[in-house]
């Protein structure tokens, strides 16, 4: 169980970027965060695991708790420690490391057992392993990608956050990272999964956020946002029902519609 | 590379455009000129005619230092050229100081004196001494397009030892290790700068001081156009993401070299003004130190910003002057007066990055930009 | 058709062992939206590395606005009009938005490092003919707001933006998209696709699209290069590739003929 | 053809000490990425405690050796504490001037101990050398060159199988991201300082028990390992090993013969000799021999 | 700024007011500046205690009673150039008003980038060195025999005492000091009919394998080393591990007593021997005594001590002479006073007339100088062997230029 309460973080000393965000991430449960670019999800995502400080960003206000115990003060190693795992925005292998390397270093905090816990990724990923011995800086997007996220799984975190976990991948691999989200769930690691392929999160999540210039502005069971008129339009573009993009019309400009 | 890409130029402009405050331009040429805002404008016209009046205020030793310190300020324009705009760290820079300084040495010296010397006037030897370094420059550039980051500024570090090491064998020239040789005659338009004689009323700190000021005056806009103009761009770019810059059509080698000859240029003219007013100098300045001296200047100005440069070389000038003044508010007991000043001068320079990593520019920004947003606060 | 921008024929690379691409062939007409597709890991983006100069392939030959284009460097073919986005964001965080628009004129520039240092007179002048060009493509693309601040701190859609922008600064007559809509909500796809169109439409640019997206591709693309393990699998319409069992199989991993049929059965 | 051997010889036992010191460098860039220009000061600190071991002491010479090991990796923990820490994930060149910084103030603090006078450790066997085929080395360098050996197998096998190696490794490329991975970054920090101070410690003690002993101007020895590092690449063990031999050998043997065969190169060719090395190695390498090469792909 | 704004009373650097910390009271002050490498520089083990020695030397001259109504202040101006010129110019400037001399100006090069200064200035100064261009410089105050007489000397020594007939090497930095030696060394070995060869050398330890394989090679009866103590004792004691036995010769520098306490110092006792231009700290003079009773402080006793303490008298005989003089101490009355000195009173540290400025150097340069012999039991480790004298070489050198020249 993760909880946020009021929480207030600010870049630089001087850029407001989250004003008093507030969510609980239950135990077991995969939780969705949606919003645009620039809303604020990984500015949150830094404060729960701790590498605000790394950005000069610092929490102003408000508390984050872990199991009922605040975390807010403790740097990333003892978070990790404590059971939190992140895979970070936007593919972080260790370039010049290859493949295997990446995955024992995500197994730094695993106790025992390192070799099965990597053997388990190859069978999620059955291309890494091929590429096991390759430096991972030149493995494809899609390939680092998929490493990110079997670097996280090593550690066996209790409660996982994922930065756009689908950013780059093909819409096979969307679908077998979606099972994998789910499968870890269902062996009782939480979820907490920021994604801009709503459709996606929505669809294996209990519970959906929307956040919008630092604020959650929405806040509902899943199921419920996924069938939401608004965020239809906003996140999933044309349902069903749109035309093609051939036929968007120039005149439609961007609209908000709230704050 | 990555090593000197510093954070996006800081706070202040961030909070320009936040807080947002558009300032209003009516032409692009009005956006692209130097100081293009009025509060810049005054701001400039206020320092020059400062400068203009602190020569009559201070004492001639600390004009002397600040003569010099204005001198290197150009080899570190120089030196932020190469490193800080188009991020090639070199740790070379006094062997190219050391060039120019030996260029102007042999042009403008003596030819009576011992060693080898031309007399010729200081209009030749000046620029001749950048073009030789900059020359030097271009052969050392290629070099740079192989390496990256620390590889490469090691290996300018060894061109400054097999400078040394030529510069210790070519006697005719340097004099040699622990003898030395005179630098340039000072006289431009008639006027021996480094005569003691008072000149038309100025004693010898204040002309020095004068030509030193004009002398970067013209090289802080020489340097300013590079920065400003595609040239300074392709720079950036080249630091920032290389592979990118090179799919855009900046031709890598190009830029690479021609940041080390514009960084050469500089230092060569640095080097044998510098010299020039200094009167003797041996081989051993040009070490490994001098080096450092100017990528601490840089980094302690802010890199890749011209003022920058000027304070970081002012600071580093005025330096030992301010260490040896606290020193002596220290009692000494452990350490003499002496160790206690050397001790300072590394603690300053520690001190000076680790509270302001973006360097006295970076202060300056911060306190720019607390007046622009006073009276609010975010 | 007409005589094609870009060729490629028999291209062949590969890495200390992984065979990146394997004769690889295509051509892209003029005024073409030409979309490669494929699962991760095919060599689309590999393609756009050949492509711009940045890898050398060992076979084949690519031939690009009248010239062989193998074995130059990135900068000359730049110069020669190929332009591109990269998939992982390439901008230059240090610098504006201006200055990294500007930067795409490069080689429009048309003053050298003499003027450069003099800057009054030639210099000058080009900076301000160019900075308008630049700012028609601010205005293009709708990014006014964003103008001096480094594109470090800008959202990543906005960044996205910018990318695109520093590609058509450049005039190009190739323009390679490395999937512009990743990480993007369905708004911000649609504008996207918006300004993919009206480069089409209003600059009559060529272009190579790679992108997951599918619906995107199928709706923008006249032609689509479906590629798995660095081979063509299929090329064609959308709608042909869109059926093609190969690329079905490729996307999908390896199905039974039944639900091949369904989903062949659904897609038409 | 025994001067040739013996120059070799000589060459191979100076370079264990560059080796040792280029270690030290590694060591940091490893976890780092930084060059540290203290390692000078920090060798000549090892030495002192040496000194201070043995003459103050009373200890003798390899008992005084650990304990020098000890103070050097305890001094190299807190520079890094002090001086580094406060600035972790800026510019590594920033960086870089901070640790001259740091030379300046211990090397003057080292001065002030010294005094005029060469500091020398006793060695055991004193200056007795061991004579074999006409060749001559003085014990103490075998001593040397069988503890650098001993240091080398050790680190390797530290790096190989410990997962701190590769956490170290880790926190040198990226940070945040190894964060993000549990790894204590400070730790790692400080961890290659300790190394790195107790590798100068070595190479100290054993400077201060050569010839003259340690006295105000040995440090500029330290400088010996920069190309050492760079031919063997910046982050390699194996590399720094190879390097400082090297850098030994180089200056060995041009120190012989090159007043000889080329002297038309000048007097102390021998002084620049490895820098001349380390480019030639560059044209061919432009990561040293064992350096990782930066991945570039976009 | 202070000190000097006096220049109504009697000029720069001299004021009726008394001393900081004046002994005494009613005296005025004479302010002399230091500039020497008291920190990082490569001449710091030496030019600490020279400058301590100094400050010494005044301190009794003081507790004498001063100088013609003035006391003598060499500590208020003691600047560290690091031995680099640039900032020896520097330090110069900052102090150019507030001084009357300089008590000490260290290093060639050093002094040489501020001797136009000086001169305009009317500031005499005491070198740190026995160079023989100073014996050509009226504003330069040098005290015994230049390392150019001093290598002479030297290998006329080892010829006479050593039965050194063969080969002479000298191994030598590459600057003023071991260039004005060789220059001797090689003079003496024309006169002596030796077989001479030179080695230049660089500092440091590590970097002495060229020198050791050198002697190695030529296998020399007499090696002439110019370098620092460190670098001397490795190459001697690297050759003589390898087998090489011969005689060698230092100049005053390349000795220190702590090698006595390193893994050379067998080879050391068995060869080495010091040219140097007067005795060492142990010598019994009245000079020497005062000395070692002004510095009884001082733990471990080096010759830089005997050096600074040295130096220091022709300046006072110049003050001295400059207070009977119309006008008193002035700038300008030193200069001459220094000029016109014939001799100057050593305290029998050195012969009265080795000092004379007075005339042509050829006929007035000193070129007496002593050689010793490394004795652990001396506190500086060396005793004399061979009193002070000049070797036939030295006698009949014809000098009308610097052996080695600074530059013009
Ligand atoms: N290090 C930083 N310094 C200053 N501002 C920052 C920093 N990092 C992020 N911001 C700003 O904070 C805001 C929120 O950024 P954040 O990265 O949290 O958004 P996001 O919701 O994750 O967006 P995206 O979908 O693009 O990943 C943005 O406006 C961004 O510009
Ligand atoms: N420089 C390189 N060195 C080694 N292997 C490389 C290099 N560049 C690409 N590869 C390999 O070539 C293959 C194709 O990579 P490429 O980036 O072209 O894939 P992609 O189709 O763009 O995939 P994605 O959709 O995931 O971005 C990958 O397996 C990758 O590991
Ligand atoms: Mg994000
Ligand atoms: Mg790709």
């Amino acid at each position: 169980m993760l909880t946020v309460k009021n929480l207030e973080v600010v870049y630089n000393d001087v850029i407001l970027v989250l004003r008093g965000v507030s969510m609980t991430v239950p135990e077991g449960q995969i939780v969705a965060l949606l919003g645009a670019n620039g809303a604020g999800k990984t500015t949150l995502l830094r404060a729960l695991s701790g590498l605000l400080d790394i950005h000069d960003g610092a929490i102003t206000k408000g508390e984050v708790r872990l199991r009922d115990t605040p975390i807010q003060g403790f740097d990333a190693p003892k978070i990790v420690a404590a059971g939190l795992g992140q895979v970070l925005e936007g593919r972080r292998v260790f370039s010049e490391f290859t493949v295997e390397e990446n995955l024992r270093v995500g197994g730094h905090t695993r106790r025992g057992g390192l070799a099965e816990g990597i053997e388990e990724v190859y069978e999620l990923f059955p291309v890494l392993k091929e590429r096991r011995k390759n430096t991972a800086g030149y493995l494809s997007g899609g390939e680092q990608q998929m490493l990110a996220m079997g670097r996280a799984l090593v550690a066996q975190p209790e409660i996982l956050l994922l930065d756009e976990p689908s950013l780059g991948l093909a819409p096979r691999i969307v679908a077998q990272i979606k099972d994998i989200i789910v499968q870890i769930n269902e062996r009782g690691t939480t979820v907490l999964l920021v994604e801009q392929n709503a459709t996606m999160a929505l669809s294996i999540a209990q519970h959906g956020y929307v956040m919008e210039h630092g604020k959650i502005v929405m806040d509902r069971p899943a199921a419920e946002l996924l069938d939401d008129e608004d965020i239809r339009d906003f996140y999933l573009g044309r349902g069903d029902l749109a035309t093609s993009y051939r036929d968007i019309k120039h005149y439609k400009r961007r609209k908000r519609w709230l704050s | 590379m990555t090593m000197l890409r510093t954070a996006p130029s800081t706070r202040g402009r961030k909070s320009t455009g936040v807080r947002g405050r558009p300032l209003l331009r009516t032409s692009y040429e009005q956006d692209l000129t130097l100081a293009n805002t009025g509060a810049k404008r005054r701001g400039v016209v206020a320092l020059v005619i400062a400068s203009f009046v602190v020569p009559f205020l201070l004492a001639d030793d600390l004009l002397q230092v600040l003569a010099l310190g204005m001198i290197s300020a150009v080899g570190a324009i120089g030196l932020n050229l190469v490193t800080g705009y188009a991020g090639q760290v070199s740790l070379g820079h006094a062997f190219f100081i050391g060039v120019g300084a030996y260029t102007g040495a042999v042009l403008g010296g003596d030819p009576d004196g011992a060693m080898l010397g031309y007399g010729l006037p200081m209009w030749i030897w000046l620029p001749a001494a950048g073009v030789v370094a900059a020359v030097a420059g271009l052969i050392v550039g290629p070099l740079a397009v192989r390496l990256r980051g620390l590889y490469l500024a090691i290996v300018t570090l060894g061109l400054v030892f097999l400078g040394d090491h030529i510069f210790r064998e070519a006697r005719d020239i340097t004099g040699g290790p622990g003898v030395g040789r005179r630098g340039a005659e000072l006289e431009l338009f008639g006027i021996d700068f480094a005569s003691i004689e008072p000149i038309s009323g100025l004693t010898r700190g204040q002309a020095q001081f004068f030509l030193a000021l004009v002398f970067l005056i013209i090289f802080a806009i020489l340097g300013r156009n590079i920065a400003r103009s595609g040239v300074g761009r392709a720079f950036g770019a080249v630091r920032d993401r290389d592979v990118a810059a090179a799919v855009i059509g900046v031709d890598l080698t190009k830029y690479k070299v021609m940041a080390f000859a514009m960084s050469s240029f500089f230092a060569g003219v640095t080097g044998a003004l510098y010299y020039a007013v200094i009167g003797v100098f041996e081989p051993g300045a040009f070490s490994l130190l001098l080096s450092i001296q100017y990528l601490a200047m840089v980094l302690i100005g802010g890199v890749a910003t011209i003022s920058g440069s000027i304070m970081g070389a002012l600071f580093i000038a005025l330096l030992p002057r301010i260490s040896q003044f606290i020193a002596h508010y220290v009692p000494d007991g452990l350490l003499t007066v002496f160790q206690l000043e050397a001790i300072l001068y590394g603690l300053l320079i520690m001190g000076f990055l680790i509270f302001e990593p973006r360097g006295l520019f970076g202060i300056w920004t911060r306190i720019r930009n607390y007046w622009k947003g006073w009276p609010f606060s975010y | 058709m007409s005589e094609p921008v870009v060729s490629v024929r028999g291209v062949e690379l590969a890495f200390s062992g992984v065979k990146a691409l394997q004769g690889v062939d295509f051509d892209v007409f003029d005024n073409e939206l030409f979309a490669v597709i494929g699962p991760n890991g095919a060599g689309k983006t590999s393609i756009f590395n050949v492509l711009s100069g940045v890898y050398r392939p060992q076979q084949g030959s690519v031939e690009f606005a009248g010239s062989d284009i193998r074995g130059m460097r990135p900068h000359q073919i730049a110069n020669l009009g190929m332009a591109r986005t990269f998939q992982n964001i390439e901008l230059f965080e240090n610098l504006d938005v201006v200055d990294n628009l500007m930067l795409g004129r490069h080689a429009h520039l048309g003053y050298g490092w003499a003027a450069a240092v003099a800057w009054f007179g030639k210099a000058k002048r080009a900076e301000v003919a160019n900075r308008r060009r630049v700012e028609e493509i601010i205005d293009f693309l709708e990014i006014e707001g964003y103008r001096q601040l480094p594109v470090g701190m800008l959202p990543y859609g906005i960044q996205k933006r910018i990318e695109l922008g520093r590609a058509l600064a450049m005039e190009p007559k190739l323009l390679l998209l490395d999937e512009p809509v990743a990480g993007m909500n369905g708004e911000e796809t649609e504008d996207m696709a918006r300004f993919i169109l009206d480069i089409r439409n209003e600059l009559r640019i060529p272009m190579i699209l790679v992108e997951h997206d599918m619906g995107l591709v199928m709706d923008l693309a006249d032609r689509v290069m479906a590629m798995d393990f660095g081979k063509p699998v299929a090329t064609g319409t959308p709608h042909e590739v869109q059926s093609h069992p190969d690329v079905i199989r490729a996307y999908l991993g390896p199905v039974d003929e039944a639900t091949l049929a369904e989903v062949q059965g659904e897609l038409a | 053809m025994t001067t040739f051997l013996q120059s070799v010889l000589n060459g191979f036992a100076q370079g264990s000490i560059y080796a040792l010191l280029a270690l030290g460098y590694v060591m940091i860039y490893k976890a780092t990425h930084v060059i540290s220009f203290a390692q000078p000061a920090l060798m000549v600190c090892g030495g002192l405690f040496g000194y201070h071991a043995t003459s103050e002491w009373g200890l003798s010479f390899w008992p005084a050796l650990i304990v020098a090991v000890l103070m050097g990796a305890v001094l190299g923990m807190l520079v890094e504490r002090l001086a580094l820490r406060p600035m972790v994930g800026k510019p590594v060149f920033t960086l870089a001037i901070i640790t001259i910084g740091v030379d300046i103030v211990l090397r003057i603090l080292a001065n002030r101990y010294m005094g005029p006078d060469p500091r020398s450790v006793p060695y055991p066997s004193g200056s007795q050398r061991l004579e074999f085929w006409g060749l001559s080395i003085s014990q103490q360098r075998l001593g040397l060159i069988v503890v650098t050996a001993v240091t080398v197998a050790a680190l390797a096998l530290f790096f190989r199988y410990a997962k701190t190696g590769l956490a170290m490794r880790a926190t040198a490329l990226n940070q945040e991201t190894a964060l993000a991975q549990g790894i204590r970054v400070g730790t790692m920090f400080a961890l290659a300082w300790a190394i790195a101070g107790g590798l100068a410690a070595i190479a100290g003690t054993f400077v201060a028990a050569t010839g003259a002993g340690m006295e105000q101007n040995t440090w500029i020895i330290a400088l010996k390992a920069l190309p050492a590092i760079i031919i063997g690449g910046l982050d390699s063990i194996p590399g720094a090993v190879i390097g400082g031999l090297a850098v030994g050998l180089v200056e060995s043997i041009t120190a012989v013969f090159q007043p000889d065969v080329a002297p038309w190169l000048g007097n102390n060719f021998a002084l620049v000799a490895p820098y001349a090395l380390m480019f030639l190695v560059l044209l061919v390498k432009p990561y040293g021999l064992f350096g990782t090469k930066e991945v570039e792909r976009v | 700024r202070s000190g000097g704004d006096d220049e109504s009373s009697a000029g720069p650097g001299i004021t009726e007011e008394a001393c900081p910390d004046a002994v005494n009271k009613d005296n005025g002050c004479i302010y002399l500046g230091v500039i020497s490498d008291l920190t990082k520089g490569p001449f710091a083990p030496l030019a600490v205690p020279i400058t301590d020695a100094q400050k010494a030397f005044w301190k009794k001259v003081n507790d004498d009673g001063g100088v013609g109504g003035y006391d003598v202040n060499i500590e208020k101006y003691i600047a560290d150039a690091e031995y680099n010129p640039e900032i020896h110019n520097k330090k110069y400037q900052e102090m150019r008003n507030d001084i009357l001399a300089l008590g000490q100006t260290l290093g060639s090069s050093q002094t040489l980038a501020i001797l136009e200064d000086m001169k305009a200035d009317n500031v005499i100064g005491v070198p740190a060195s026995w160079n023989s261009a100073w014996d050509f410089e009226d504003q330069i105050m040098q005290s015994g025999a230049s390392y150019c007489f001093e290598a002479m000397n030297g290998v006329d020594w080892a010829v006479q005492e050593r039965g050194v007939k063969d080969k002479v090497l000298a191994i030598h930095y590459p600057n003023d000091y071991g260039g004005d030696a060789a220059a001797g060394v090689e003079a003496a070995a024309k006169a002596n009919n030796l077989d001479f060869t030179s080695v230049e050398t660089a500092t440091g330890q590590d970097n002495q394998a060229g020198a050791v394989a050198a002697v190695l090679k030529q296998k020399p009866d007499l090696l002439y080393i110019t370098t620092g103590p460190a670098e001397m004792a490795t190459i001697l004691g690297g050759a003589a591990a390898q087998g090489w036995k011969g005689t060698v010769v230092g100049s005053s520098p390349t000795w220190n007593p702590a090698l006595l306490k390193t893994e050379a110092a067998p080879a050391l006792q068995a060869m080495y021997f010091q040219a140097g231009p007067w005795g060492p700290w142990g010598t019994d003079s009245p000079g020497h005594d005062a000395m070692r009773k002004a510095l009884a402080d001082v733990k471990s006793p080096s010759d830089g001590y005997t050096a600074g303490w040295v130096w220091e008298y022709p300046l006072l005989a110049a003050l001295k002479s400059a207070a009977d003089m119309d006008g008193g101490v002035t700038r300008e009355n030193v200069v001459k006073a220094a000029s016109e000195l014939e001799s100057v009173d050593y305290e029998g540290m050195l012969p009265d007339e080795s000092f004379n400025k007075n005339g042509e150097p050829e006929k007035v340069a000193w070129r007496q100088s002593v050689i010793s012999k490394v004795d652990p039991k001396a506190p500086t480790g060396v005793s004399i062997t061979k009193e002070m004298a000049a070797g036939p070489t030295a006698e009949g050198f014809d000098y009308k230029e610097p052996c080695f020249a600074l530059q013009g």
